[in-house]
């Protein structure tokens, strides 16, 4: 009974330490659990996989840096896919303050595979409103975007000649945080326009987009970081890339980091039975 | 990354994404002025990249170019419907706000009544009837039947206009029951997010900053 | 001699594709007219070719196809001119290329439409839900009574007020994080009001801290109403209704450090809240106060109803703050959606019994035309 | 006039949104995307309100030297130097905006949210009780959840994956929809009741 008093009076920050140790560990010397994919990432690799030859698939940024471990393995992740397989890009966002997460995986993905801006990727940028955006692109993306993000005008590239408006993208990834996100894209350009769409979301939401996928209305799911990861071994299994991918390497300590949480629930569930236990005996 | 490329600038920079992030983690140990500093820079930040970028995605190509370049002069309605938000700052006219804000309300508004209607009512209601399709295989069967099950037991917990009978008592309990595994399933998914964030903080400091690990 | 019978016979056997019709597509802004096909049933064609033929003038080669295509969407029309397609089958032998034609389809025009008739059931949804909305607003506005039970977590409240007064010391009210136009704010507000009523008539101590300036003045506001209303304006100090910071988390590390210290018996956690939902409700259960949460963002659920007494989940929080205030906007509203659940409910399961039988009789196929199952 | 006419406008844009979705004819089209264009360029002037109240709140703090104004300046220091670097600079690749972006902003952002870990990890010790029936499922469903969805769980169970899967894709699945009708149903009621002047509170003056 004792043990459980001492127990329940732990100090906060002992348990963080606790934590940080527990995650730090696996980083450093990994014991190599093995990701697989699920059918949920499967879908979204397959669809990316279908995009005819010529034709573009569409991203869009729905996230910030305050998510970044989990969403952005998933954006440079599908970059490398797409680059790979010689599908056209084109990049864009509902979020500010997430174009500066766009740049980095463009420039560091493009580089990788020798891609042209223009010619196989094009990134569109942010547009305010969100409404109007995700509606306008669905009649003509060069009025919903006149510029790309470097204020080049869209008629001025040549990979955008071919591509009027959702009709010619057969497969969309919405990368989302919250709101707006894939949901938006669901409601109004799904909707309204037809358009075929994948999503990468935090694992906060990813339990909440299950109906959709039940639907149909969303093909595919890539949840949290360990969705990112099942994507980085699926790209990594065809040979596509080499490079580091730090949603896979993450796994053990999210492994570790899930069980100490667990630990933590039990013990202290078992602390507060037993003292609630005792205080009622003491109470009769 | 190759280290050999790193220069200098590089280095500083990444020294000081080191020390922004123990301002942040200072935190756990109470509020501080460390905290407070980074925090009210990344506000500061924040702020100016906003206005950078909507400057140089919207303002200068879609207002400016069109309007004083290409002299498309419809693109002064908006303008001035925009130009109304400083009136926010000008007691006198402050009401010209208005303007703006109910024409993007009612925009906002108009356009979601069907979107919502068909992406989170129709399409939803679909997918929760059942088709002949169950049929199929038992398990197909088996749960698909609980999902519906769920699904109207759920509705029924969230049912406020009547008082409730012993059928639909003991129906909303069940709603309880299927909200709180669907609470625990989010529950699991926001632990992970949690950790990953940190972990993504961990691996940001022993590969980036310190090079401990690949 | 015998190759070139073989080709001969090659060639007699090319069959074109049959049964082309067009159609003005539908539910577009014109434009476009669309045509079908039935394929050449010769296995070994390479492709086909697709010519347009406006009325008096020649035809017009349009595009190459695919051997397995069906179908064209030819989007270059304009309206109200009457053209005909054809299309041919064709299929390379040595050198050559060999050419079966269909017969020219149907004349057709293409036009905009001022309706779309695939979403009709969307109108249907809009003219349902708006009618319930709206009729009960009407109703609640013109005085007559609207019902909603008395939810479970209202009593939850009244133990706590309670319990508060009981052990003499104060309770912590958070109305969540966000600003008035949120929902959550407002129910948070309404019930504010109500429990001010009670800590009032029980001279217990009521501490409110806010993240908001607006929500800030209003609480105030509410909180001073409502010791007037049940007559004590004496016991009511303003200073206990506090503006604290809008920094998300130096205000919930402002509220963590006020339990700590006071200890309150009881906190309220109602109104909307981000990722600080769980620093606020573990400090609270640690310092052994009855905790009841409400709100409205299913995120910080979970969190809110394994560390707390009680809990509000997402509409209940509503449904409390209307039943308190009376408000007919709040009632009306909240009594039309739950009509519209009937509803929404009522179709599910009329389909399903529907789809069940349409597997038997095929007339009922007619649900296809709403889009449902 | 000062009412009247901005709710004329929610009312008229409003109605032409509900209305349009149904028309495909070119000249509701031609409207739409008119509509849509004024919309983004006048949405983008909100940020007016942004930058204007974040500069007169801290430069009052400055001016009345209320606790904590040290740190003011330091906001509008962050404002006004990545703002001259944005504007003048642009915000294309290795441009100076996206240097302080990519060791400023991320650094600060990120780890502001990673520390919920730690809380997270104390909160599940002291706080996460299975005090009543309810929360004991939701435990159950949870742990269920987090073991099934890393590797460690098919390492402990290969059913544990496929158990974690069927909570997310039956019961929770039936759990989320009945939520999505709800919210949509509230979020239909709250559009119309703002399209029809009946919820005004966005004129101001607090609620109705």
């Amino acid at each position: 009974m004792k043990f459980f008093e001492i127990l329940g009076k732990i100090d906060r920050k002992i348990i963080f330490i606790i934590l940080a140790v527990v995650v730090i560990i696996p980083l450093i010397k990994p014991f190599g659990l093995i990701s697989k994919a699920s059918s949920r990432a499967q879908s979204v690799f397959d669809a990316v996989d279908a995009i005819p030859a010529g034709k573009p698939l569409m991203i869009s940024i729905d996230f910030d840096p305050a998510s970044m471990p989990e969403l952005y393995p998933m954006l440079t992740a599908i970059l490398r896919h797409a680059f790979a397989k010689d599908v056209k890009v084109v990049v864009l966002g509902l979020w500010l303050t997430g174009m500066g997460l766009g740049e980095q995986a463009l420039a560091t993905v493009s580089q990788e595979y020798n891609k042209e801006y223009g010619k196989d990727y094009v990134f569109l940028g942010w547009k305010s409103g969100i409404l109007p955006v995700v509606l306008g692109m669905g009649e003509d993306i060069k009025k919903a975007y006149p510029a790309d993000n470097y204020g080049t005008p869209l008629e001025s590239i040549p990979m955008m000649q071919s591509i009027k408006n959702y009709r010619d993208i057969p497969f969309f990834i919405s990368l989302s945080a919250g709101s707006a996100g894939y949901e938006t894209w669901i409601a109004y350009a799904q909707s309204r326009y037809g358009l075929k769409i994948g999503a990468g979301v935090t694992a906060v939401s990813a339990a909440d987009a299950y109906p959709y996928l039940q639907t149909g209305q969303l093909t595919g799911l890539l949840g949290g970081m360990k969705g990112a990861s099942e994507y980085e071994f699926l790209v990594k299994q065809k040979g596509y890339t080499n490079q580091f991918s730090p949603a896979s390497q993450a796994m053990d300590a999210q492994s570790l980091g899930h069980l100490l949480i667990l630990i933590l629930i039990v013990l202290g569930n078992i602390g507060y039975f037993f003292t609630r236990h005792s205080s009622r005996k003491e109470q009769q | 990354m190759n280290s050999a490329h790193i220069t200098l600038a590089q280095i500083i920079w990444i020294w000081i994404g080191a020390f922004l992030t123990f301002c942040i983690f200072s935190f756990l140990y109470k509020d501080n002025p460390l905290y407070r500093f980074a925090e009210h820079l990344f506000v500061g930040v924040s702020v100016g990249y906003s206005i950078s970028i909507s400057y140089h995605n919207v303002l200068y190509p879609d207002l400016i170019v069109p309007l004083f370049k290409h002299g498309q002069l419809l693109n002064i309605i908006p303008l001035l419907f925009g130009l109304c938000y400083f009136a926010r700052f000008i007691p006198q006219v402050s009401w010209l706000i208005r303007l703006p804000m109910g024409l993007v309300l009612g925009f906002g508004a108009g356009a979601s009544i069907p979107a919502t209607l068909q992406a989170s009512i129709i399409k939803q209601i679909q997918g929760a009837v059942l088709t002949p399709n169950i049929f199929k295989h038992w398990d197909f069967f088996v749960w698909a039947l609980i999902t519906f099950i769920g699904l109207i037991c759920v509705v029924t917990y969230f049912y406020f206009s009547k008082e409730r009978n012993k059928v639909t008592k003991l129906v909303a309990e069940g709603g309880v029951i299927f909200l709180m595994v669907g609470f625990g399933a989010s529950f699991g998914y926001t632990v992970m997010a949690r950790i990953s964030l940190l972990i993504g903080r961990f691996q940001f400091l022993l590969r980036d900053w310190l090079h401990i690990i690949k | 001699m015998h190759i070139f019978l073989i080709t001969l016979m090659l060639v007699s056997q090319i069959s074109p594709p049959s049964c082309v019709t067009s159609y003005d597509t539908p539910n577009d802004a014109g434009n476009s007219i669309t045509i079908h096909w039935t394929l050449s049933t010769d296995p070994n064609i390479a492709g086909y070719k697709l010519f347009r033929t406006q009325q008096g003038q020649e035809p017009e080669f349009l595009s190459f196809l695919s051997p397995f295509e069906k179908q064209y969407l030819d989007e270059n029309v304009k309206n109200k001119i009457p053209y005909t397609y054809q299309i041919t089958a064709f299929k390379v032998v040595g050198n050559d290329t060999l050419d079966a034609g269909s017969a020219v389809s149907n004349i057709v025009t293409s036009s905009p439409q001022w309706f779309n008739t695939k979403r009709l059931n969307v109108l249907i949804g809009i003219v349902i839900f708006f009618t319930l909305i709206l009729y009960f607003i009407m109703h609640a506005r013109r005085g007559k009574k609207l019902f909603i039970r008395r939810i479970a977590g209202l009593d939850a409240v009244d133990e706590a007020v309670g319990r508060a007064t009981e052990m003499g010391k104060p309770i912590l009210y958070v109305p969540g994080l966000s600003s008035v136009s949120d929902i959550a704010t407002i129910a948070a507000i309404n019930i504010l009001g109500e429990v001010a009523k009670k800590t009032a008539q029980y001279e217990t101590t009521l501490l409110v801290p806010n993240r908001d300036p607006i929500v800030y003045t209003v609480a105030r506001e509410v909180v001073k109403e409502a010791y007037t209303s049940v007559g004590r304006p004496d016991v009511y100090k303003a200073d206990n209704i506090f503006f604290i910071t809008d920094s998300q988390f130096a205000y919930a590390a402002a509220v963590d450090g006020i339990m700590v210290r006071e200890k309150p018996a009881t906190n309220f956690f109602l109104g909307m809240f981000w990722a600080e939902s769980l620093i606020l409700a573990e400090t609270g259960a640690n310092t052994g106060a009855i905790q009841i949460a409400g709100t409205d963002s299913i995120f910080q659920l979970p969190f809110f109803i394994t560390a707390c007494d009680y809990t509000l989940i997402g509409e209940e929080l509503y449904a409390a703050s209307a039943y308190l205030s009376r408000e007919p906007l709040l009632l009306g509203s909240l009594v039309g959606q739950d009509y519209g659940k009937i509803v929404i409910v009522s179709i599910v399961i009329l389909a399903t019994i529907l789809m069940m039988l349409s597997a038997k009789i095929p007339v009922l196929n007619i649900l296809k035309l709403f889009n449902i199952g | 006039m000062q009412r009247t006419i901005p709710l004329a406008l929610c009312l008229g844009f409003g109605i032409f949104m509900i209305i349009q979705f149904f028309i495909p004819h070119p000249v509701s089209n031609a409207a739409y995307d008119i509509v849509l264009k004024w919309i983004r360029l006048i949405t983008i002037f909100a940020l007016v309100l942004g930058v204007g109240s974040l500069s007169m709140h801290h430069t009052t703090k400055i001016r009345r030297k209320i606790t904590g104004w040290q740190y003011s300046i330091v906001t509008i220091i962050g404002v006004i130097v990545t703002a001259v670097i944005g504007l003048v600079g642009g915000v294309g690749r290795g441009s100076g905006l996206q240097v302080i972006f990519q060791n400023i902003f991320i650094p600060v952002n990120a780890t502001m949210f990673s520390i919920l870990a730690f809380y997270m990890a104390s909160a599940a010790y002291r706080a996460f009780r299975a005090r009543t029936k309810e929360a004991t499922i939701l435990l159950i469903a949870a742990f269920i959840v987090m073991l099934g969805m890393v590797p460690i769980g098919s390492a402990i169970s290969k059913r544990l994956p496929e158990l974690a899967e069927w909570i997310l894709t039956v019961p929770n699945t039936a759990a989320k929809r009945g939520i999505i009708f709800g919210l949509a149903l509230g979020s239909i009621a709250t559009s119309l009741k703002i399209i029809l002047g009946i919820e005004r509170g966005w004129l101001g003056g607090g609620r109705q």
